[in-house]
């Protein structure tokens, strides 16, 4: 009685056009599905408007020049957001990786940076550093922080001992070290804690701006939400879903450039 | 006659490649009897590794077929690097495949105990794998392809960074063990002198792709020493076998 | 936005509390026609919350902030030394709605409902709470739902029976999309100090020139816009960029009851009975412990 | 000439005792700091109270029992909303990590759900689900949800293909691949991202209690600010960082016992 | 005669343990002349890698001290596994020594082009670590310790899992490196033919802890072949050898 085991080999490959058509097919099934609530559910528009209002808004705002304003403003806090926050999380991250004693001295500090809710401390940032960009750019520099703090920290500890050894046996320098093998060592797990910095940073910018700013898509929200424009308000929601999910996808893109070594990456 | 454990035919993969691919195995066919200690010798890159791992269905061949019978069987493997789980201490990774088929933790300690006897691990249980120097992480790699009684052992490069008296030691272990409890082996070497010690039969592979160049029956009479190695016969079976794989 | 004027003018940063709006249209008229200007000031507006402005006027990182009276007591109850120099609203902008098939027509048809507010703090809880006392009721015979800035979907969805909103925004914007609606005006059962533009104890004792040029030109505006609503709705479309995208029907409506709630025989001046009764519901509330010396709150003397 | 290399060692042991010290050195640094700024900066008590005065609010709040029954409410949201979270994550997580077509199908939506502001879709979750526990619960487990599941993505991909080969040539079961397999090879990097979510999860309760709720220590805050008694905001706002703190030295303390085999926690 | 390029005192080193500690060197001490080839023997666990580790600074010694004359010298390494970097490809991971010293890429990538000739890994190069068999990755390994011209040499177990050709191949190659480059070379193997194939003296360690059990003066005359094992004095030091390390 012959057997043949069962093979475990590379899964099968899934073409690019599939997937793409995949992610459409589900995106009209959702837009579907939303037509059909706000068509019978009788809901009035400002609790659930329709697609179609929605995309007339979306077209008003466009044509209009305020939706490119106020995204051209928060997609600017959080840029710049991003970077500060990655920066600084990065250069900490790496120094609390490497000594036991700085990790027991600032994570408590860091820590409780995270469990202070912006909302209580946004008017502090504002008496401190003006009512200006500075303020929304910092609100979102320190939520993008943590995630990449937390896997710049695993990501550097986890690299393998061996690689050290070699590297101290050719004699590198501390920045040899960091650029040729810690960098690229942890680099899937920082890139995972910037995924979530990206999406995050989005979140930050307009938590700044809807504290208090006359700008910015989180403006657009307060303004949609006090003028009961709810579809203004759905307008401002989606730009900001479209500028975390193309941060997001820089993210994915870059981690396909860099990171092609990694067997799951080649598929 | 006995009918053969494993019938391997025409087996051929190709892997893909950065500017195109690479053939790495081409047309390869043979067959091994039930208990057969069958060793794969050939040059670096020639296949061997890939070889085993299609056996133990690790990877799927590009053509060509391969069947056990009795159906699926119970494998051993060692794989060229040692592989061991850097969260399970020695003792932990020996035990795996017992706590696989789900065996009982003191019956599995109890089985585990002779293993570590036989690779001479005694007091390393509890070390994690990177305090074990190479050899050491070796022997638990052995060890652990032993304890489940697999059917047939799949060994690749097992004795590869062992000192000349523990991989004795091991020849004579793993023959005892062979002949005693009636596995079938297939095992990786580039050593033709453990070979000659240990094998039935030896393959040889060709250069990239792998091609079977030479296989090569063993009639050395059993049991066998290193001292075996001064033997006319076996001069003339190394001397083929090196020619083969020149 | 303001034109770019001489350095002499003295700048002066204006916190509002909420976003930029049609209410704001006095404010708007005063700097387009030079109100400001006229008083030597070079306004600029800022748009933190309410707590927060209140806040950074006490502690003189501002000078100026526009806020609702409860707040002055509140804060200065905690030692913030901030003085309201200018009554804007006359009456307070709270009202409690429902749907008119809940028959709620006076404050004691509240009793045994559920009613929606943000929260048990800020102008909606205070007027609610005022508008209780005046039906005879107390907190224990309605249920409260603090469910922040909510209130409009929770009527809508008649989650709640009554909620607490703003008179010159929620009912207009309720009423346009078609809702039935009975209203109860806070403004109607009592008078409480409303909102008003504060300034804090230094700059009122080291600058009164400034705080009388900031009153004035609000005034200004205000009368302006009191006199002429369609002129000033055209100036703000300059300066609420979301305006013009806005409901225009509705929008003048907001401006026209804003001007309701505004209007006084003299603008500007605070009535001491309104602060009286506005200390009694803060006790009664228990939101103050014991009373204030009212006379420092609030005063008169730079209305002209 | 005789030269000596210079060595590369075991970093020496900071003992326990030593970093405990250092830890409360920092923090009795930080108490006076404040103390000093908020004596001599000329700053008014609504803005920046002394220490002494928070103190004496801690200890009225304390005593009159709000305090307990509001960190009570908090920590029951966020309690519930973590381990939901970390569910759903880890779930999720492990789904995409397994299959390309399912990341592609669902992340977009993932992603979304990360960047929709909470503060935007607050009020939907409250006329949905209510205003009671589970909406906070929900909003807790939505912040909790994005940065546990990344890092479960990535460290579930990063598990190297021997042991996977390993796992296959002794038949392990799908199961036993997870439990033996993947759930301890993922274990620092999905730490890590618990690190991160249970630093976000106070947050996201307190986001739920600011938005709309008479309960919570986000509730006090609101009261706090609303009747300008900064001191009980900032209560508030520690007792806040002290269950953050709590809920990340727990997360540290398992992986001091679940990653021993790691060298960085040998130490 | 010449001094010592290398001193080595008295080295012994402790490792903390779960259950205490463990003695891996005890008292180690011997000298290498400049130019030397120098092999290390001993059973798997008696601190040979430890030896090599300390002596390319990555370990502390317990105690005992060692020194290099001349100062700090270019060191080239291979480690008992070979460790290539993921990320880098075959043709990187060699050309990495050269990197870090700072040579431009067009003169790294000519100078590594001659090893991959040596170490037969043309079309390779751009190979990814994880797609190259066992033997590859340790040639890889190889060339990459030779590239960027070291004074001394630490090999350990350079050529454990390469075929008979292979290895035989690398041996007239290291010994044509060290003759042409006047290199030092201190090599751990565990194959004593191999020892006295290429070292100018071999030293055996002890079982755990290792100390210093030989130190056997290799005067075969050079160049060696294969063909030598079977001369008689061969025979004999192969014979000494193996009695020290049984
Ligand atoms: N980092 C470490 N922590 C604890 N023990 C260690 C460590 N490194 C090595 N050892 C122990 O030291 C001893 C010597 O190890 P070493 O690797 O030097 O042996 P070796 O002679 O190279 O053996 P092999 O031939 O098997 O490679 C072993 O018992 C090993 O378990
Ligand atoms: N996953 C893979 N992708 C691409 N090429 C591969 C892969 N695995 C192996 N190869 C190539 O297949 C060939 C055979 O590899 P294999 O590991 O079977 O050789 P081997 O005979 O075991 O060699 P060695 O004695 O050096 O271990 C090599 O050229 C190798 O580069
Ligand atoms: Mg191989
Ligand atoms: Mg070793």
């Amino acid at each position: 009685m012959d057997w043949k085991l069962p093979l475990r080999g590379k899964p099968p490959r899934t073409s690019r056009r599939s997937l793409h058509w995949t992610a459409f097919a589900s995106l009209a099934a959702a837009l579907l599905g939303w037509w059909l609530v706000s068509r019978f559910a009788g809901l009035p528009a400002f609790i659930l408007p329709a697609p179609e209002q929605v995309a007339v808004r979306f077209w008003k705002a466009l044509t209009d020049g305020s939706l490119l304003v106020h995204t051209a403003a928060t997609l600017t806090e959080v840029l710049l957001g991003l970077l500060a926050g990655t920066i600084a999380a990065v250069t900490l991250g790496y120094a609390i990786a490497k000594s036991r004693l700085f990790e027991q001295l600032v994570s408590p500090y860091l820590v409780a940076t995270q469990a202070i809710p912006i909302v209580a401390i946004a008017p502090l940032l504002v008496i401190w550093f003006g009512p200006g960009i500075f303020s929304k750019v910092l609100i979102c520099a320190l939520i993008v922080f943590f995630p990449v703090l937390v896997n710049t920290v695993v990501g550097v500890r986890a690299v393998p001992r061996p690689f050290h050894d070699l590297m101290h046996s050719l004699r590198a320098t501390r920045g040899q070290i960091i650029r040729m093998l810690e960098v690229p060592a942890a680099l899937p797990v920082l890139l995972g804690g910037l995924r979530v910095g990206a999406t995050l940073s989005v979140i930050g910018a307009v938590v700044g701006e809807l504290v208090g700013s006359d700008h910015g898509l989180g403006f657009l929200v307060n303004v949609g939400r006090g003028q009961y424009d709810t579809a203004l308000v759905f307008v401002a929601v989606f730009t900001l879903i479209a500028l975390a999910l193309a941060l997001y996808g820089l993210v994915s893109f870059l981690e396909r450039k860099l990171l092609i070594w990694q067997e799951a990456f080649e598929r | 006659m006995t009918d053969p454990i494993l019938i391997v035919h025409d087996i051929s993969i190709t892997f893909p490649d950065r500017n195109g691919s690479l053939d790495a195995l081409d047309t390869v066919s043979f067959t091994v009897l039930p208990r057969e200690f069958v060793c794969v010798l050939g040059p670096s890159g020639s296949g061997k590794s890939t070889l085993l791992r299609i056996l133990a269905g690790l990877l799927e061949p590009t053509s060509g077929s391969f069947s056990f019978a009795g159906g699926r069987p119970k494998i051993g493997m060692v794989f060229q690097q040692s592989n061991l789980m850097p969260w399970r201490t020695a003792l932990e990774n020996i035990t795996l495949p017992l706590e696989l088929q789900g065996v009982q933790a003191d019956e599995a300690h109890a089985r585990s105990q002779e293993l570590i006897d036989l690779v001479g691990l005694q007091g390393f249980e509890s070390s994690w794998p990177r305090d074990l120097s190479g050899g050491m992480a070796q022997r638990v790699a052995i060890a652990r392809a032993l304890i489940h009684d697999p059917d047939i052992l799949l060994l690749d490069e097992p004795f590869g960074s062992l000192d000349a008296l523990t991989r004795e030691h091991m020849w004579t272990e793993l023959s005892h063990i062979w002949q005693r409890r009636q596995k079938t082996v297939l095992m990786v070497t580039h050593s033709i002198g453990e070979s000659l010690i240990l094998a039935d039969r030896v393959l040889v592979l060709t250069q990239r792709p792998g091609k079977i160049k030479l296989d090569l029956e063993v009639d050395l009479p059993r049991p066998r020493a290193d001292e075996m190695r001064y033997t006319a016969h076996f001069g003339e079976l190394a001397r083929r076998l090196k020619e083969a794989i020149g | 936005g303001p034109r770019p004027t001489p350095s002499r003018l003295t700048q002066v940063r204006l916190s509002l509390g909420y976003i930029p709006n049609i209410q704001f249209a006095p404010l708007y008229v005063a700097v387009e026609r030079g109100y400001f200007a006229e008083a030597g000031i070079e306004v600029e507006f800022d748009y933190s919350f309410e707590t927060d402005a209140v806040a950074l006027v006490g502690a003189d990182e501002l000078q100026f902030a526009v806020v609702s009276g409860e707040q002055v007591l509140l804060a200065r109850a905690q030692g913030l030394p901030v003085v309201y120099v200018a009554a804007w609203y006359q009456k307070y902008p709270v009202s409690v709605i429902a749907k008119s098939e809940q028959g709620i027509t006076t404050p004691s048809d509240l009793r045994g409902k559920t009613i929606g507010l943000p929260g048990l703090y800020g102008a909606n809880y205070i007027g609610l709470r005022a508008l209780l006392h005046a039906g005879g009721l107390s907190e224990s015979d309605v249920t409260l739902d603090s469910i922040g800035y909510t209130q409009v979907a929770a009527l809508a969805a008649g989650r709640d029976q009554a909620v607490s909103v703003y008179t010159a925004n929620e009912p207009l914007q309720l009423r346009a999309q078609g809702y039935d609606l009975t209203e109860l005006r806070v403004a109607d059962f009592v008078q409480l100090a409303s909102n008003g533009l504060i300034t804090n104890e230094t700059t009122a004792a080291g600058n009164p020139d400034l705080v009388r040029g900031m009153v004035a030109a609000l005034l200004h505006g205000l009368s302006d816009t009191i006199a002429d609503p369609q002129a000033a709705y055209q100036i703000s479309l300059g300066y609420v960029e979301t305006l013009a995208q806005a409901d225009t029907a509705v929008q003048k409506q907001v401006l026209a009851t804003s001007i309701d709630l505004w209007k006084a025989d003299r603008l500007g001046e605070s009535n001491p009975a309104a602060w009286e009764n506005m200390q009694t519901v803060l006790l009664d509330v228990g939101l103050l412990t014991q009373p204030l010396d009212l006379s420092k709150a609030f005063t008169n003397e730079f209305i002209p």
